[in-house]
C-alpha cells in the first residue's frame, strides 16, 4: 500500500524563486535564507520519495476570479508553468501523477469532499518555489507531483479545520492506494505576511513561532484559529498557512519534527520552513 | 450581513470579500489579461487604449493610469491581479508595499530588514470598536 | 428573515424545451406531458416566490473536461443563455441575486462546502427547461434565479447524501439572511434515463415512482442510494436525480406533496415533476 | 484500483470515470469545441482538416469520420460531448440512441412510447459475476 511518509511546510515567496533563477543566493541579502534550506534538500535528497503531493494556492495565474474553485486536485500527465505577468519562470515542467491523482479526486468526492478536478492547470510560484527551495535546480524535478490547489484569493478561503479533514482523508485513501509509492506531502504558503494596504509589511515573529510549535504538539488547536485571527495577527496573506493544516492532517497523530527554518525577511515575508515524520521519533 | 464582519475592524487592510469581489472584478479582470506578453505590450504602448477594453469605472481607470496602488485597493483591486500592473512597470511586490504604506522605498526596506512591522499597536483600528490588547 | 417556502423537482430534458421554443406543445406526442405541466405553473404563479434556487447539472455548455467542479454557485448579476451545439435557446437571460448568492457561497465555504463560485456561468438548458416548465414564455422570468450546478458528467457526482447535507445547509443559510425573501428552490434532472450504448432508452416506471414517493415520506432513506443503483437501476443518466435531495434537504422535514406527474417518453427521458411544501399540511 | 468497479457489470452502459475521462479527454474537448458556430462550420465544411487541430487517436478519428456513436463511447467519448458532433448533423439524442442500441429509428422510437427498455434483463452482464435479480 502507499503511504505518506513525511511532510513539509515552507513558505512561497515569489522573491525566493527569483533570487534562484537569476543566481543571487549568495548574497548577503538571501544568504542567511538560503543556508538554512540546504539541510532540508539533503533530507529530502535521502528521503528520496517516489511522488509528493503539493498543497498550494495560485495566485490568479491558472484561475481567474471568473470561476474561483475552493480545493483543485490535478489529474494532469504534466503541468505546464504559469506566465504571472512576468514571463514563466526558467524551471522544469512539473510532471503529474495521474494513476494516484485519479484515486483521490473519485475518493475524496465519495467522502464528501467537493473537489473541483483540473485536467490542464498551468502552475505559478505557489508550487514551483517549494519545489525549488527543497530540490534546488535539477534539469528535471525528482519525482512526480499531484498539486492540490486551495482558494486563498477570494475571502473566505476553507477553514483551517476543513483544510486539516482533508489531509485526513487523504492519509488514509493514499494508504488505500494499489502499490508502495512512498509520497511526501507539501503544505505552502505563508508565514505571516501582508502584501496590501498600510499595513504592508506585517511580521509576527511570535505568531509564526507558536504556529510552527503547535504544528508538532496540538494541531488540533490550530485548527480553531479563525480566518481573522490569521489576518490580523499574521497579515492579510497570512491566512495562507490554512494551507498548512492539510500537510498535517495528512500525517499520523503522533509526529517528529525534524528540522526548522525561520527567517525574515523574504520580500515582505516572514519565511518558514519545517519537516515532520511519522511517529514520536527514536 | 447586516453587522459588519470583524475583520473590518483590522488597520490598512482591505480584505478581498463579497464586497471588494463584486466592485473589483472588471478591474481585476483586466490585471489579469496582463498574463499575456501580447497583452502587456499592448498596455505598455497605450494604456488608456487598452483599458478602452475593460469596464472600468472612471475611479478605477484613473487609479490603473495614476499607478495609486492604494486607490485600487479601495475600488475593488485584489493586490494579486494589480501586482500584475506593477510586473508591466519593473516593480516589485516590495516596491508597492512601500508605496501603499507610504514611506520611501529605503524605509521600508530598512523596516523588513528589522524584522518587519510589528503586530503590536497595529491589530486593531483605533477607533470606537476596537481597542489594541498587543 | 428570509425563508425557502417549498421545493420542486423536475427533468430538465432538452427536447422538452425544444417543443416549447418550436410552438410543438400540442401534438399528440407532446400534448400529454405539457397538460401535466399546467398545475405546476398555476402553482407557482399564485406562490410568487421572490427567488429561486435551481440546483442544475451543465451538459459540455459552461464547463468542459477542463476544470470540473463538484458544486459551483453562480454569484453574477446575469447569466447568458449557453449554446450548447445548436445556438442557444431563445428565452430571456437568467437574472441572478448576487446579495444572496453571495451571503450562500461564503457560509457554505465557512460551513465546510467547498464550493466553487462563479462570476461569470452561461447557463444551459438543465437550468432553462426548468424555468419554461414552470412559468411558460414569457418576455422576463418573473424572478431572479440562484444557479447551482453540479457534477454529473464526470464520474463520480456528488454522493445523495452530500447534495442532502448541501440541502440541510442551505436552508439555514438562507434563514440567516436579512429581509424577507420567500425562495423556492428546484431540484432537477432524472428521472430514468440512458442516453448512451446499447441499453440506450431504459426506463424504471417503479424506481421513479418509489423515488416521488420516498422524497415525502423518507428522503434519508433515499439518500442512500449508491451511484450504481441509480445507474443500473434508473440508466447511467437516473443518476442526475441526486440533485433532488438538495432540494429535499432545502425543506423541513415534514412536508406535503402538492402536486406530482410523470410522464413517459419525453425523447429517451422519463419525465417527472414533484411539487412539496413545509409542514404536514392543512 | 484493483478490483473493477461494480458499475462495470452493468450491461450496455460506458460509465465515463477516470479510465474513460483520461482515454478520451482529446475526444471531448474536440466535442466541446463545437460550441461555437464558427467551429461547427469548419467542421462541416471539412470535418478531416478541422479534426487535425486536435490530437486524436487514429481510432478516435475513425469514429467521429464514421459517425461511429457506440464506437465513440469505447474510445473515451462521454455523451454529452459527442451528441454535439450529432447536432451539427441535424439530429437529435434520440436518433443516436436507437443507432447506438442498434435498431431502426421507428423501432426505437416504439420502444419509447410503449415505456422504454425495461430494467428487467438489463440490470447485470450476463457474464459469470452477475445475474439479473430483476
Ligand atoms: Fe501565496
Ligand atoms: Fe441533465
Amino acid at each position: 500500500m502507499a503511504k505518506i511518509v513525511a511532510g513539509i511546510a515552507t513558505s512561497h515567496v515569489p522573491a525566493i524563486g527569483v533570487a534562484m533563477d537569476k543566481g543571487n543566493t549568495a548574497t548577503p541579502y538571501w544568504e542567511p535564507l538560503f543556508r538554512g534550506y540546504g539541510p532540508a534538500r539533503e533530507w529530502l535528497a535521502k528521503l528520496k520519495p517516489d511522488a509528493a503531493i503539493i498543497v498550494f494556492n495560485d495566485h490568479a495565474s491558472a484561475f481567474s476570479l471568473q470561476l474561483i474553485p475552493t480545493f483543485t486536485i490535478g489529474v494532469a500527465e504534466r503541468f505546464p508553468i504559469a506566465d504571472e505577468g512576468f514571463g514563466p519562470r526558467p524551471v522544469p515542467e512539473v510532471r503529474g501523477y495521474p494513476d494516484l491523482a485519479w484515486h483521490l479526486a473519485e475518493s475524496l468526492i465519495l467522502d464528501e469532499f467537493d473537489m473541483t478536478i483540473a485536467n490542464e492547470m498551468p502552475v505559478d510560484h505557489g508550487l514551483t518555489v517549494p519545489l525549488s527551495v527543497t530540490c534546488g535546480q535539477p534539469a528535471q524535478w525528482p519525482f512526480p507531483v499531484i498539486p492540490l490547489c486551495v482558494n486563498v484569493v477570494q475571502y473566505p478561503p476553507p477553514t483551517g479545520m476543513r483544510c486539516f479533514k482533508l489531509g485526513r482523508a487523504i492519509r488514509r485513501i493514499v494508504g488505500e492506494f494499489a502499490g508502495d509509492a512512498r509520497v511526501v506531502i507539501y503544505g505552502t504558503g505563508g508565514m505571516s505576511h501582508q502584501l496590501q494596504g498600510e499595513r504592508a509589511g506585517l511580521i509576527n515573529r511570535k505568531f509564526d513561532t507558536d504556529f510552527m510549535d503547535g504544528l508538532t504538539r496540538d494541531p488540533a488547536a490550530l485548527t480553531r484559529i479563525t480566518h481573522t485571527e490569521y489576518m490580523r495577527e499574521a497579515g492579510s496573506e497570512g491566512v495562507e498557512m490554512v494551507m498548512w493544516h492539510v500537510m498535517r492532517g495528512a500525517l499520523e497523530d503522533d509526529v517528529t519534527e525534524v528540522y526548522r527554518h525561520y527567517h525574515v525577511p523574504a520580500s515582505n515575508t516572514a519565511a518558514g520552513l519545517i519537516i515532520l515524520e511519522n511517529g514520536s521519533g527514536a | 450581513m447586516s453587522t459588519p464582519p470583524d475583520y473590518e475592524s483590522i488597520p490598512g487592510t482591505y480584505v478581498y470579500d463579497a464586497r471588494r469581489g463584486r466592485q473589483g472584478y472588471q478591474l481585476n479582470m483586466f490585471c489579469m489579461s496582463l498574463n499575456k506578453p501580447e497583452n502587456r505590450a499592448r498596455f505598455k504602448a497605450d494604456p488608456a487604449a487598452y483599458l478602452d477594453g475593460f469596464s472600468l469605472s472612471a475611479e478605477q481607470r484613473r487609479t490603473v493610469l495614476e499607478r495609486d496602488w492604494l486607490g485600487m485597493l479601495r475600488v475593488g483591486g485584489n493586490i494579486y491581479y494589480t501586482i500584475k500592473i506593477a510586473f508591466c512597470d519593473g516593480l516589485t511586490f516590495q516596491d508597492v508595499a512601500g508605496m501603499m504604506s507610504g514611506v520611501p522605498k529605503d524605509v521600508y526596506a530598512k523596516m523588513m530588514l528589522a524584522g518587519g512591522r510589528s503586530p503590536d499597536g497595529n491589530r486593531f483600528k483605533p477607533a470606537p470598536g476596537g481597542t489594541d490588547h498587543g
